[in-house]
């Protein structure tokens, strides 16, 4: 079941509904999951993601906090080591800065530290992207530093039916999760089936199949790859676009088996180039098909700069299809 | 709000009143402009306005040299006012224009201008309560006299760092003054859900010297903030002063409906009996220091100067894209 | 050191007295023979000792009950211990043995035994704050009559973290306990140089009650603790207990010539004046409660079962290599 | 000047000396320079390193703080951008977690968000390494995180010369530069010339040449590739050892160089391996050097588990020369 994928003939709903319906049947199934963050209640949250639970499940669940990121973050290890599943809202993943001795030394160790006896079955959500003129505070992508840390999950999706699946998956875990969520796909619509399903961590998604190329991409990057694999199908280049959808763990056997069968891949992440997810996905590419491949694989992070605020400068930051392609095309040898 | 009575109002000059009328009527006049430029579409993102606390940022820099620091918040754009920048590189930023005090790279949130002690707006809630400490730190060490201010709002309480720099600040007697606006709210949550206790024993807790006083009176602020300012000069550490202000406006430009977390009627007693420009106009009048249109008149040249910053920062260029990999280091 | 004295202290049981002295009896012995492995090259790394302080951890886990929390510190053996731990596996940790509490994947500074409640030693300072915070609100959330309470040093004051959880702490009235045992120094700092203002009124700023008390008088601390404990059961939310106290040995084992930072005076007016111990025993033969030949028998009986202890730790196992990548998920 | 390698014949000093005098120098030739931190003064830090500078310099330069690891870092910030050059002593680099977002979000941003008017000189010291019977927080080697993040410099060293050079560099940089100490080299000793001189960023040092394979290793682990090339050399495999120096930036010229002349190359750090400083730069050795590669590029790093107390688990957790040559042995086909 937690495999399937969804059908066309599916309702469609956009992330931002199934992330909302993913959280409200996770809290009517289980009385001790809790959704705690700044403005998530009446507000449900600056993004809207939450409207409505604080109306079906009241403010003792759903629970507006003051603007204590580190607090509400110990608060949730706390809670989860008693016998609870908190949720813990970050609105913006540039502040998870202030969240990272909560999550790393406490969140992440605490079940090894104690020998296997406590466990901290969390949930961290917020989000990621930039090209909403936030500026360098409000757009940065950091999912790589919590990809680093054993003892976290960390779930990226890329549709409203991962999301869904993922969101469930990590309320259900035992583990923290952190899961990122791009601001810029809450709009976003796609097919979501009517009943439940899971999707399990550490297995990658094929989003679209090809064979000259693979285009591993995460989060709204699989659109960027999807876009890209569009145009390069009219230039004669089949490209596969794989979806890893955790990051930790991570799906490494079939990111490598696309990339033998297509003998090029490129690694697309919104997250800063440099030491960002692209550089550990390549290199276990670049291992592990090291003898099938014809081409470099190749990264496309953000650009290693502070996310500028003028759009003219904002929008060269990020990776576009036309840079997937012509990269693509490079690959290939087609120029 | 409490010893700022002791001060005598008549004791400062008419003209200074006049100029810190015209300081409220710019930083009104630049948002009223801002919120325009939001919903015309020709500003890229949100911006939070500072329209019905322009009393806060008025009175405090008032009371400071060109020299002094000051930090400021994501609803910045009334201490970058009051400080002394000019309205048009201030649009032009805005606009994300090379022009910008920033070359557009800040933005909004992230105006800073040093040639007038700005050390930053902050999009980090509390972000800034290092710097303005760290600030205050190097002008001891320095041996200047200068203070540094740190503007936050009453949600930034919420933030461990404050607790921690302002022990600091206190242990080592360190020339910052910690200005509370408390607005009432962060974002679309009311402080009584988020602030237990006293705002202001919070600082009182670390020993440092804490007042209150009333947001919307431009002449207690500036009282007050000239005598916090001169003890934290003659080396008597920081103090913290919690200002009771409201927003007129929504939390960020985008915010129209707000009816879901706080009143109309609210809001209108706020905007009507507690405005601090109104305020400060009628009490001149009154006292005799000043015909009613002269306000009026401050008003039009403002406006105009206003019109002038728009108009400039709509017609400046872009930066250069390559200009997107500069500045990454110094 | 106020309401404590309404206390009868008579009302207690001798048998209770006794096994409170007991009690530190057994953490006194326990951080002794800590101290003997380290210096005799048995124990891995440094360990944090608890001397001197005993009365507190006693006096606070005398007035819960085993499902009650504690949160903990990197000087938590004494927390442990009162709260009801067993001696042979806490000695198999500190030697990174398989039969420890966490199988030696903790160690000294990682103590954890849910089934007394114990969710851990912490090492990082102040950053079991939340846990506990976290727990207190679970607490409430599943409706039963629990406390948590939250053990850290002076030092951890510095640290923002506690002060965003004790503002959540009394927003919610979340049934926490925050008991600060303030030995006086940060390492080899004196909280002179590193804390600024009241102590207390760091938590009395949020609104939370808070009292003071002698730290090294278990009757005191367990007095004030039983009142406390039943305020938060009965859902009135958090307190704070500042306790006065003092390492009587360095800040860990290594930490062996202390003169650049306290003076031998200070140490040895503590030993002689304030040893918990020798001041719960005078009291009780004082008061006619016990013979001096008692105290005796205990201390000998506990190091009968501390040297057992140990002896079981030394010639447990240690894990087995594979279990290396066990437990990092559940 | 700065190229420098340190002689033979110069006086020899610890790792610590090194840094201590390297600060000392600073701090009399620049009476901006301070340093801060929990017992830096008359303790001289845990590890005994600033010992003697409170004596020098005083308390007013050489300054005791409360416990507040964020609250310093964040002080560290505003004291550079208005004219001192602080120094913010971190004592175990598990506490970057309480300093992330002063780091990330104030001291790596200030420059680019001012458009280059404000500048914030300062250095974050901290430490790195395990095997030190510390436990799980008190054992990581998280500098991977700041080498993800634009506007930060992150130095490394590996030896008494290194570190006094990079020390030197890093309080004269006009950027928020982080240094991260091993804790288990602050008794290495190694030549250091008595006159000044400096270690530019960017530069990779080969510390050892070889022809048939190419260790990349950082910080303790260069002496862990020094020792495996010891063992490699008897079984005639002739190792060379590059020391990257400084993460960000990186010296990719170099390794890549060094990649190509030996066709083999492991990368070995001591952060956790996974999404860790060997992914970023063994991804970029397998692209620049791809045509020349004669195996796959093999990354050792900290094993993905937080670091267990017990030393019969700690010790299997970090790379140790033998399992450097074992891999070494594999990839240059000697079993
Ligand atoms: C650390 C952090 N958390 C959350 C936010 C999102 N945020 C922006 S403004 C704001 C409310 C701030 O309230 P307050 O400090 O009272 O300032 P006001 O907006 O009322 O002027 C929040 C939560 C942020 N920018 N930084
Ligand atoms: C966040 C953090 N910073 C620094 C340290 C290093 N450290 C360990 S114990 C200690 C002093 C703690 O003082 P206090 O809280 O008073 O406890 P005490 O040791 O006196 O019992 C310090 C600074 C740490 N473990 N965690
Ligand atoms: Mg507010
Ligand atoms: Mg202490």
């Amino acid at each position: 079941m937690s495999m399937l994928k969804p059908s066309p003939t599916d309702r469609v709903l956009t992330f931002s509904e199934a992330i909302r319906e993913a959280i409200a049947e996770e809290m009517r199934r289980d009385p001790t999951v809790f959704i705690m963050g700044e403005d998530v209640a009446e507000a449900g949250t600056v993004f809207k993601v939450l409207v409505g639970l604080v109306e079906e499940f009241g403010p003792q669940r759903v629970i507006d906090s003051p603007i204590s990121e580190a607090g509400i973050a110990g608060l949730g290890v706390g809670a989860a080591i008693t016998g609870m599943r908190p949720i813990i809202d970050i609105m913006f993943g540039d502040f998870i800065t202030l969240t990272m001795d909560q999550m790393v030394n406490q969140a992440a160790k605490t079940h090894y530290m104690s020998g296997g006896k406590l466990k901290v079955p969390m949930v961290l959500r917020t989000t990621l992207g930039a090209t909403r003129r936030s500026a360098a505070q409000h757009s940065q992508s950091l999912h790589a530093w919590f990809s680093h840390v054993p003892g976290l999950i960390v779930a990226i999706p890329s549709t409203p039916y991962d999301a869904k699946g993922l969101m469930k998956s990590a309320i259900r875990n035992d583990n923290p999760v952190a899961i990122f969520e791009d601001k810029m796909l809450y709009q976003l619509k796609g097919p979501v089936p009517e009943g439940e399903y899971l999707i399990p961590f550490g297995v990658a998604d094929i989003k679209r199949e090809g064979t000259d190329i693979t285009l591993v991409a995460t989060s709204s990057m699989v659109q960027v790859a999807l876009e890209a694999a569009t145009l390069l199908a009219d230039l004669g280049i089949s490209a596969e676009v794989v979806d890893p959808r955790t990051t930790t763990p991570l799906d490494k056997q079939t990111l490598i088996d696309s990339a033998k069968k297509t003998s090029r891949a490129i690694v697309i992440d919104e997250g800063y180039e440099q030491y960002g997810v692209t550089a550990e996905i390549a290199s276990v590419i670049a291992d592990g098909a090291f003898y099938y491949l014809d081409a470099p694989v190749k990264r496309m992070g953000a650009m290693n700069v502070p996310v500028p605020f003028s759009p003219v400068l904002e929008d060269v930051t990020v990776p576009m299809p036309q840079g997937v392609v012509d990269m693509a095309k490079m690959l290939c040898g087609k120029n | 709000m409490t010893q700022s009575t002791e001060f005598d109002y008549n004791a400062v000059d008419r003209e200074q009143w006049l100029h810190m009328y015209e300081q409220m009527c710019k930083i009104r006049s630049f948002e009223e402009n801002a919120n325009e430029l939001y919903f015309s579409r020709k500003m890229p993102g949100l911006t939070h306005l500072y329209i019905g606390e322009e009393a806060i940022a008025v009175g405090v820099c008032e009371a400071l040299r060109r020299e002094d620091y000051i930090t400021s918040t994501h609803r910045g754009h009334g201490h970058c006012v009051a400080k002394g920048a000019s309205l048009d590189r201030m649009f032009a930023e805005l606009l994300g224009k090379e022009a910008g005090y920033c070359r557009g790279k800040g933005g909004s949130m992230h105006i800073a201008d040093q040639d007038t002690g700005n050390l930053g707006a902050n999009a980090i809630v509390g972000g800034s309560a290092g710097i303005a400490t760290g600030a205050g730190m190097s002008i001891k060490m320095r041996g200047t006299d200068q203070v540094a201010i740190c503007f936050f709002g009453d949600g930034a309480l919420g933030q461990g760092l404050l607790y921690e720099t302002m022990n600091m600040a206190q242990l080592w007697k360190l020339p910052v003054i910690y200005v509370c606006e408390n607005n009432l709210y962060n974002e679309y949550t009311h402080n009584r859900e988020t602030a237990a206790g006293s705002l202001k024993a919070r600082a009182e807790a670390f020993g440092i010297h804490a007042e209150e006083v009333n947001g919307q009176d431009v002449r207690a602020v500036y009282a007050t903030m000239l005598r916090l300012v001169e003890r934290s000069r003659q080396g008597e550490g920081p103090a913290f002063l919690l200002c009771q202000t409201y927003r007129f406006l929504g939390h960020h430009v985008g915010d129209v409906n707000r009816e879901y977390y706080r009143s109309k009627e609210e809001e209108t007693l706020w905007k009507t009996e507690r405005d601090p420009l109104k305020n400060l106009a009628a009490w001149m009048i009154e006292a005799g220091l000043a015909e009613a249109t002269i306000f009026g008149q401050i008003e039009e040249d403002v406006q105009a100067e206003v019109a002038a910053a728009v108009e400039f920062a709509l017609n400046a260029p872009f930066p250069n894209v390559s200009e997107v990999t500069e500045n990454v280091y110094a």
